[in-house]
């Protein structure tokens, strides 16, 4: 593999070895997203008015790190792939926060 | 006495352009020295050099200077320009395809802008079918007529003189037809002129529905087939206004 | 099997990447190739011939303008006909131009590699791109007529109108899908394919500049593809989401559009500005001055310009504190371009300097930009633009910086790597008169137009008023100027195809790696994988060989 | 080895595709930002006109079974985790297994559908569709509410097809060992794809079944 001249991101390109998950773990995480999904479930039930957006979303996005982490693998990835999700998270925070800047304060 | 909106508009023009076309001018001459003085006939060895620190310190500086003094200036414009004086005359703009229909505070509806001379005025700016633009040459302003919502700004008009509004945001065929006489009377002519119903204006002043308008109607009434001619008839003809008809000086900076 | 594979091409010069043997014969060697360097020439073909029907449309539309009243045409096609020009010359020319056609050719070249990360992927996208051209023009000739909205969509015109707007927008969205793969493709080529030796900062800025653009197709061309399918949703099945008929918003689809095509404006110049560093310190025979600022300033103007795209709605009715924050914002990104053009004009300073045409263009580009740039704080300033907003001098802004920023750079691009290309030298003296006219008659066209817009000239606009007459028959005039100069220079170019002189592999005295294999390279682009020490412009090393012409 | 013998010039092309697991799972996760964007510019909409049509929202958020929701995002959670274990399977050498979990996944996607099929169905029933008789009489929020509600849920309904589709895609490559426990970028690439699908969905269910 002549042409394979990585100068970063060490590794031949070859990322079987990289790491071994089990299928516990993965289970374990699993079961952690249902009950997650049951909580969230069941705040909505409870009145919470305004609060009700935050905490949904809040459980989404640890839910969300969840999957992204274990089932995407990302906490076991190379560094940049880390790197690449928060400059496409930003884009998206930053844009929806300017987006609201207009919103927010029409009249 | 507040600072006039036109004025402010050129300066900050004026400024800007200013500061640009010196740098533009600094940029080009540079440029163009180097390339005479170090001609590869006149200079056929290069001396390598890979950068200094102080310089791009200072052409970083200077610009980030430069530009927030265009920033604020322009700023302190804008805050003019969107703080409506309290005794502003309102008078409402809704624009649709393809004319503009101004209402008086005594419901009294035109098709031609009437408005007193020396006054404040504020518009409030609607559209009933697409998006237009309420665009004052001469007053150095324009806002949207976005359908669904009502924008909003205000001028202050001098003594009496015949302008035009135009229609600056596209709104398919006649867009470029879709101009109004703006003229500027003596304050006194004005309320006369307000307060006076003809018999027979309704024929003239075309009812404008303020109910929105549903998609179908728009697409059934054919935007593409209305001809030119039939559209001209009813707005005002083009050479009969005579644009920026403030004085050649005043659009000058002055 | 690489390595054998390697050194088994031949030292002759006459095996290239047009004549070696392939896989399949004829056209579709071409057709089926996952070679970078002939996916690369036909997008060259396809945007060149995009870019000559969107310019023969701006002369037609130039010369209704003669007149006040109809000079030639109805309302109805100038209307079609503005729009078509910004559709084509937008997503068909100016998007691709630079990043498809030489960042497909020479990125590879640059890095030492002999192919893109994803070669495959790389062929799809040139067959998005031909989908999607195609879908343009059929669209032309169904549905209701050729769409007339400007390029820019806006609702809820666009929703209403009988033209054909939901194929040609579909269009625009398949044409988006062709440059989010070819962003993908190149960000993953520069992460791993760089030769050995070639750290982050021993790369060209050309490479740097098509990294910070990938980034921005790749982040901001999704927004726009959904917006676009909402328009034709709307449009087909009524879904309230823009007509605000239904309670929709017009301003969140303007939000919507121009989180996309802001940033897309940076996708036009990024490129443009990595082949002017590439250009001048080759003419200059010197490094370039600030290598590094030069490098970071791309990622910054990409990163700013995700920031300000509210500076296309002033006149709109955003709030007046958004228009506040976006009209700062505009003025930072203005920043990092400053800093482009003075290290450029200070890699001129003690150089050895030939005005050679690629040369000249850049020097024109640097000139033209500069007012396209400046030209663009007047209409982020937040009072002054509510003046000009949609008048002719936006007109004028956006042509100065796209027509004589990117427009003028991918002339210079076609001059300087042509050799390379094609293997072919042209006629210098004939390729230096006509970017002495481009100049002038670019100038003549679009100066007086922001006279026009300062005066209040609406722009889209089919008739006007008698008293702008005068300017309009001069930038006609200046048109046709610029015509003659455009046709001079393809011509010039045509007949080097045809008949030029055989092209050394370094005419120019280059020193990238492209200029370190043949011309036109081998298939796969180097005898052996090259190993890079020293930074991409260290002309303190190049030997002497070049052959002067 | 002469470079005109046809052997060599067969080489020459294959040489271009070099086979780099890390490039390649680079590349899929460049496409899934643009997934996310993509989507991100639903959000924003409908982040927006949550805004502006607070109440149209709320009522018209009872309107959506929270049963069925949940039943949804139980079965989503459940394929993501299969084709994890599918490919922990594969590294493991367990190719049977691996189709298994595989299949698991295919099924729980199709039931996925299915559901929505009756959802969708059950409020087209109702007149809840665009220009349908139910959705004239409501307000201007509720009917930006079900319009996000059946593009948004749509363009998921379609990912999940993709999706499908390349999952099918590479259980035809396990199967005839293309994809094995040293290659298999592949799987771990359509694994990405759906787990990102199950992201979006993740926060579609709060969004529009349990903020009232
Ligand atoms: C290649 C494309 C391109 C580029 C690079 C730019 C660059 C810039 N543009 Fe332009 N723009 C367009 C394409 C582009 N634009 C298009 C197509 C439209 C119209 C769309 C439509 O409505 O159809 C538009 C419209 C447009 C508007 C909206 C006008 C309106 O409709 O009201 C604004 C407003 O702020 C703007 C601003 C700017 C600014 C500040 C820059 C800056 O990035 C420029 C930076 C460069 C310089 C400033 C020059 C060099 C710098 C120096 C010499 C340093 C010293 C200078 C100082 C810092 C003081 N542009
Ligand atoms: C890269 C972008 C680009 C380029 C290069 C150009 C190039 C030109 N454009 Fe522009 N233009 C846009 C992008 C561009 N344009 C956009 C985005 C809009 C906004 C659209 C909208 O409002 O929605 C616009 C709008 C626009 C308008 C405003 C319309 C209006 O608001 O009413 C005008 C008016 O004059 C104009 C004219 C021209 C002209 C004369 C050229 C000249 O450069 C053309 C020069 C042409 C030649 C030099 C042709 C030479 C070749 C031939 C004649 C062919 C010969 C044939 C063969 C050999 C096969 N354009
Ligand atoms: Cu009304 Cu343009
Ligand atoms: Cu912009």
């Amino acid at each position: 593999m002549e042409n394979n001249h990585h100068t970063e991101e060490q590794n031949d390109g070859h990322i079987a070895e990289a790491h071994h998950p089990s299928y516990g773990i993965n289970i374990l995480v699993w079961i952690g997203l249902l009950s997650l999904t049951a909580i969230t479930v069941a705040v909505a039930g409870i009145n919470l008015g305004s609060l009700a957006l935050t905490v949904a979303l809040v459980i989404a996005l640890v839910k969300s790190m969840f999957v992204i982490n274990f089932f995407m693998h990302l906490k076991f990835d190379n560094k940049v792939f880390k790197i690449f999700l928060g400059i496409c998270m930003i884009t998206f925070i930053v844009v929806m926060i300017l987006t609201f800047f207009d919103l927010t304060f029409r009249i | 006495m507040r600072p006039n909106i036109v004025d402010q508009v050129d300066q900050t023009f004026w400024l800007i352009m200013g500061i640009s076309i010196i740098l533009l001018a600094l940029i080009t001459v540079v440029m163009i020295y180097f390339v005479y003085k170090y001609n590869r006939k006149r200079h056929p060895v290069a001396e390598n050099i890979e950068g200094n620190t102080t310089l791009e310190i200072v052409w970083t500086i200077i610009p980030v200077i430069l530009v927030l003094i265009m920033f604020f200036v322009s700023w302190a414009g804008f805050k003019n320009m969107r703080d409506v004086p309290k005794d502003a005359m309102v008078v409402s703009v809704t624009g649709q395809m393809w004319k503009w229909t101004f209402e008086y505070d005594n419901k009294k509806k035109s098709d031609t802008l009437f408005l007193p001379a020396n006054t404040n005025v504020k518009f409030d700016i609607k559209s009933i079918d697409v998006n237009h633009s309420f665009y004052l040459p001469a007053f150095r302003t324009k806002e949207d007529a976005i359908p669904g919502r009502v924008n909003h700004y205000w001028i202050r008009t001098n003594e009496p003189e015949v302008y035009y509004a135009a229609c600056a945001e596209y709104c398919g065929l006649n867009h470029s037809y879709m101009y109004a006489p703006v003229i500027v009377i003596p304050e006194k002519k004005f309320i006369e002129w307000k307060n006076y119903t003809p018999p027979d204006t309704t024929k003239s002043v075309t009812p404008v529905k303020t109910d929105s308008l549903k998609t179908d109607t728009l697409k059934t009434g054919a935007v593409n087939s209305l001809n030119k001619d039939t559209l001209k008839t009813g707005s005002v003809k083009t050479d009969t206004i005579k644009p920026n008809s403030v004085k050649q000086d005043t659009l000058k900076s002055k | 099997m690489a390595n054998g594979t390697i050194a088994a091409v031949p030292q002759t010069a006459e095996v290239n990447f047009y004549n070696v043997r392939t896989k399949h014969k004829g056209i579709l060697s071409w057709l089926l190739t996952i070679d970078h360097k002939r996916i690369g020439i036909m997008y060259l073909f396809a945007v060149v011939f995009f870019f000559l029907v969107a310019m023969t449309i701006g002369v037609f539309m130039r010369l209704e303008m003669l007149t006040p009243g109809e000079t030639f045409m109805k309302p109805q096609t100038y209307n079609s006909l503005f729009t078509l020009h910004g559709v084509i010359m937008i997503f068909l020319f100016i998007i691709p131009a630079v990043p498809a056609v030489f960042g497909n050719f020479f990125l590879p070249i640059q890095l030492g590699a002999q192919d893109v990360q994803f070669p495959k992927l790389n062929l799809l996208s040139w067959y998005l791109y031909v989908i999607g051209a195609v879908l343009a023009l059929t669209s032309l000739f169904s549905g209701g007529g050729i769409m007339d909205t400007g390029w820019t969509f806006y609702v809820p015109y666009s929703i209403r109108t009988t033209t054909n707007v939901s194929l040609s927008v579909f269009a625009a969205f398949v044409l988006g899908f062709a440059t989010i793969l070819t962003g993908l493709n190149f960000i993953t080529t520069i992460h791993r394919l760089r030769c050995p030796g070639m750290t982050w900062f021993r790369m060209p800025l050309f490479a740097w500049a098509l990294y910070a653009t990938s980034w921005i197709q790749v982040l901001a061309t999704p927004v726009i593809g959904i917006t676009l399918i909402l328009i034709i949703l709307e449009r087909a099945f009524g879904i309230g989401i823009f007509d605000p008929a239904l309670g929709g918003d017009p301003l969140l689809y303007q939000h919507m559009f121009w989180i996309y095509s802001h940033p897309a404006v940076y996708i036009m110049i990024l490129p443009a500005m990595g082949v002017v560093s590439e250009i001048i310190p080759t003419f200059s025979k010197k490094t370039i001055f600030g290598y590094v600022p030069i490098a970071i300033s791309s990622l910054a103007i990409a990163l700013v310009g995700y920031l300000v795209w509210g500076h296309h709605m002033f006149s709109s009715g955003i709030s007046d504190t958004s228009r506040v924050i976006f009209s700062l914002l505009t003025f930072f990104v203005a920043l990092p371009s400053g800093i482009k053009i003075f290290n450029w004009v200070a890699t001129l300073y003690k150089g050895s300097i030939e005005v050679t045409a690629p040369m000249l263009y850049v020097l024109l580009f640097i000139f033209i930009f500069s007012i396209g740039g400046l030209t663009g704080l007047v209409l982020g300033a937040l009072n002054t633009d509510l003046h000009l907003t949609d008048t002719y001098f936006v007109v004028a802004h956006f042509h100065y910086v796209m027509f004589g920023g990117m427009g003028i750079i991918f002339f210079a691009a076609l001059h300087y790597w042509f050799p390379k290309m094609f293997g072919k030298m042209y006629n210098e003296k004939v390729a230096k008169t006509a970017a002495v006219w481009i100049g002038i008659g670019f100038n003549m066209l679009y100066f007086p137009m922001f006279i026009m817009g300062y005066l209040g000239m609406p722009r889209r606009y089919y008739d006007y008023l008698p008293e702008f007459q005068k300017y309009h028959v001069f930038a006609t005039v200046g048109s046709w100027v610029l015509v003659s100069g455009i046709i001079i220079m393809y011509i010039n170019l045509a007949i080097a195809l045809k008949r030029g002189k055989k092209a050394p592999d370094n005419p120019w005295g280059g020193t990238t790696l492209e200029w370190k294999t043949s011309s036109p390279p081998i298939m796969e682009n180097f005898k052996e994988i090259p190993t890079v020490t020293t930074g991409p412009y260290d002309h303190s090393i190049t030997e002497s060989q070049e052959v002067k012409k | 080895m002469s470079y005109n013998s046809d052997s060599s010039v067969q080489e020459i092309q294959e040489v271009h595709i070099h086979r780099d697991d890390f490039g390649s799972k680079m590349g899929m996760w460049l496409f899934l930002f643009t997934e996310i964007l993509l989507f991100g510019g639903l959000f924003i909409l409908y982040a927006g006109y949550r805004f502006i049509y607070s109440e149209g929202f709320a009522a018209a958020a009872t309107e959506l079974d929270v049963l069925l929701g949940t039943i949804n995002t139980v079965i989503l959670l459940t394929s993501s985790l299969t084709v994890v274990l599918a490919i922990v399977a594969l590294q493991k050498e367990n190719k049977k297994l691996s189709l298994f979990f595989l299949w698991v996944t295919v099924i729980c996607g199709l039931i996925f559908l299915v559901n929505k099929y009756f959802e969708w169905g059950a409020k087209f029933h109702h007149g809840v569709y665009p220009k349908g008789p139910a959705l004239q009489n409501m307000s201007e929020g509720e009917v930006m509410y079900f319009g996000l509600y059946f593009v948004m849920t749509g363009l998921h309904g379609l990912h999940i097809v993709v999706g499908l589709i390349f999952i099918g895609y590479v259980m035809r490559q396990i199967q005839k060992d293309v994809i094995t426990s040293s290659n298999f970028q592949k799987l771990e690439n359509s694994g990405l794809y759906w787990h990102l699908v199950d992201i979006i969905w993740i926060f579609l269910f709060p969004l529009f079944y349990l903020i009232h």
